[in-house]
């Protein structure tokens, strides 16, 4: 699946996006943040404050239990400050 | 049905001419509410905001959120311009514009959709300071989250 | 203190005019509302509506509610025109622009005018219909002064 | 003083405005109400409705125990419909 990343979570791991291949265990966006913290010091500082970081799955916000299931494309990013 | 308006944009956007392309013609429209939000120079500090987008999800969510104001409110139109990249002090930088039959609607299908856009359109900024320096990213507001939270009804919450 | 613009015209006005006077070189200003007021048709009824008003007292009664959204609200400015004489279905009647660092004050300050404008300041509406008959004056709604007795505080009522 | 009229009011008294000579036992605005509505008939049908008439006095809004003391113009309208 792509991975997308945006504001303070795409400087912190120094990619906007990503092609990832994460193991069958990984079923839950939680889980699936979990799995990217441990891939390098960006990640994990990217992660560090799990609150801080919002999901959306397919374009739609979802949460650390929404099931990942058949997305194809996840995003990473702040709080959002528009308007 | 009214179907809205939608414009994610680098360009600067003319608030005059949307407001026309709503009315023009309409002989049942009482109220126009226009909201235009605009840049700070935060007493002098501020160069620039850079604003972040998501392309594609910015303009869905929006979308979404305008629907739920459609089902809301009886509006009679509802337009909403976001503008991204480079935005200097002075300048614009999104635009809601409700019409409606009357103005007690209007006013409050316009702050909803602030509201909302605030917390759950996926826009940052970053902050380009006049000294030089790197900017930080603008922090999201408890505030921002209450007001959006006044509006939630368990029918019609966007954020459900 | 922020000087409100206040003008009772047999003209039409300038929407976007108006906000590039109140906004023009100024780089803390983070918000700006404005509401038209139009003239609805009534679904095809009305040929016109004929507004009278009060001259004199009109000016200064909008400028009196002016002064109390301006102690109210921490606002950048504060612009109100409404028109007197015939209007046509579609035209514009009344204008509230409001200036502001932040959206929440400058809702409310939009709102908490029209509210007032609608129940205090000297205008009255005849229609005009279609059918050539001769219209009636249009009545106060108990809605209007619901809406504008909401904004009711014991130190800041413009109704005391 | 000067009265002045507007809308249905206007329109019932027959006129825009008048020069009027209340005598002193007028005190109140709704003392002028009452010896204005004795005037005529249009004066009659246009304060038949006390509640539906509203008064300023020297252009500020006044309700009908309001002392006239030394105003120079009164108004009479119906409730505005402004906005």
């Amino acid at each position: 699946m792509k991975a997308v990343y945006f504001a303070w979570v795409r400087e912190r791991i120094g990619l906007a996006e990503e092609e990832i291949a994460p193991p069958d265990s990984v079923k839950t966006v939680g889980q699936l943040v979990d799995w990217l913290a441990a891939r390098g010091d960006g990640y994990a500082v990217a992660f560090a404050s799990r609150k801080s970081v919002r999901a959306a799955l397919d374009k739609t916000h979802v949460n650390a239990q929404t099931p990942i299931a058949a997305a194809r494309e996840i995003a990473f990013f702040p709080p959002m400050t528009g308007g | 049905m009214v179907a809205p308006t939608v414009r994610v944009q680098v360009e600067d956007f003319d608030v005059a001419a949307e407001e026309a392309l709503l009315t023009r013609g309409r002989r049942d429209i009482g109220a126009v509410v226009a909201f235009t939000g605009l840049c700070r120079d935060e007493d002098g500090a501020l160069a620039a905001l850079e604003l972040e987008h998501y392309p594609g999800m910015a303009e869905e969510e929006i979308a979404r959120v305008a629907g739920t104001a459609l089902a809301r409110w009886p509006l009679a139109g509802l337009t909403i311009i976001h503008r991204y990249g480079k935005i200097s002090p002075g300048d614009r930088i999104v635009l809601t514009l409700v019409a409606a039959r009357h103005r007690a609607e209007a006013f409050s299908a316009a702050e909803f959709m602030m509201d909302y856009l605030k917390t759950r359109a996926p826009f940052w900024k970053k902050t380009h300071r006049v000294d030089g320096a790197q900017g930080d990213w603008i922090e999201a507001k408890a505030e921002d989250e209450a007001a959006a939270a006044r509006w939630a009804t368990k029918s019609s919450d966007p954020a459900q």
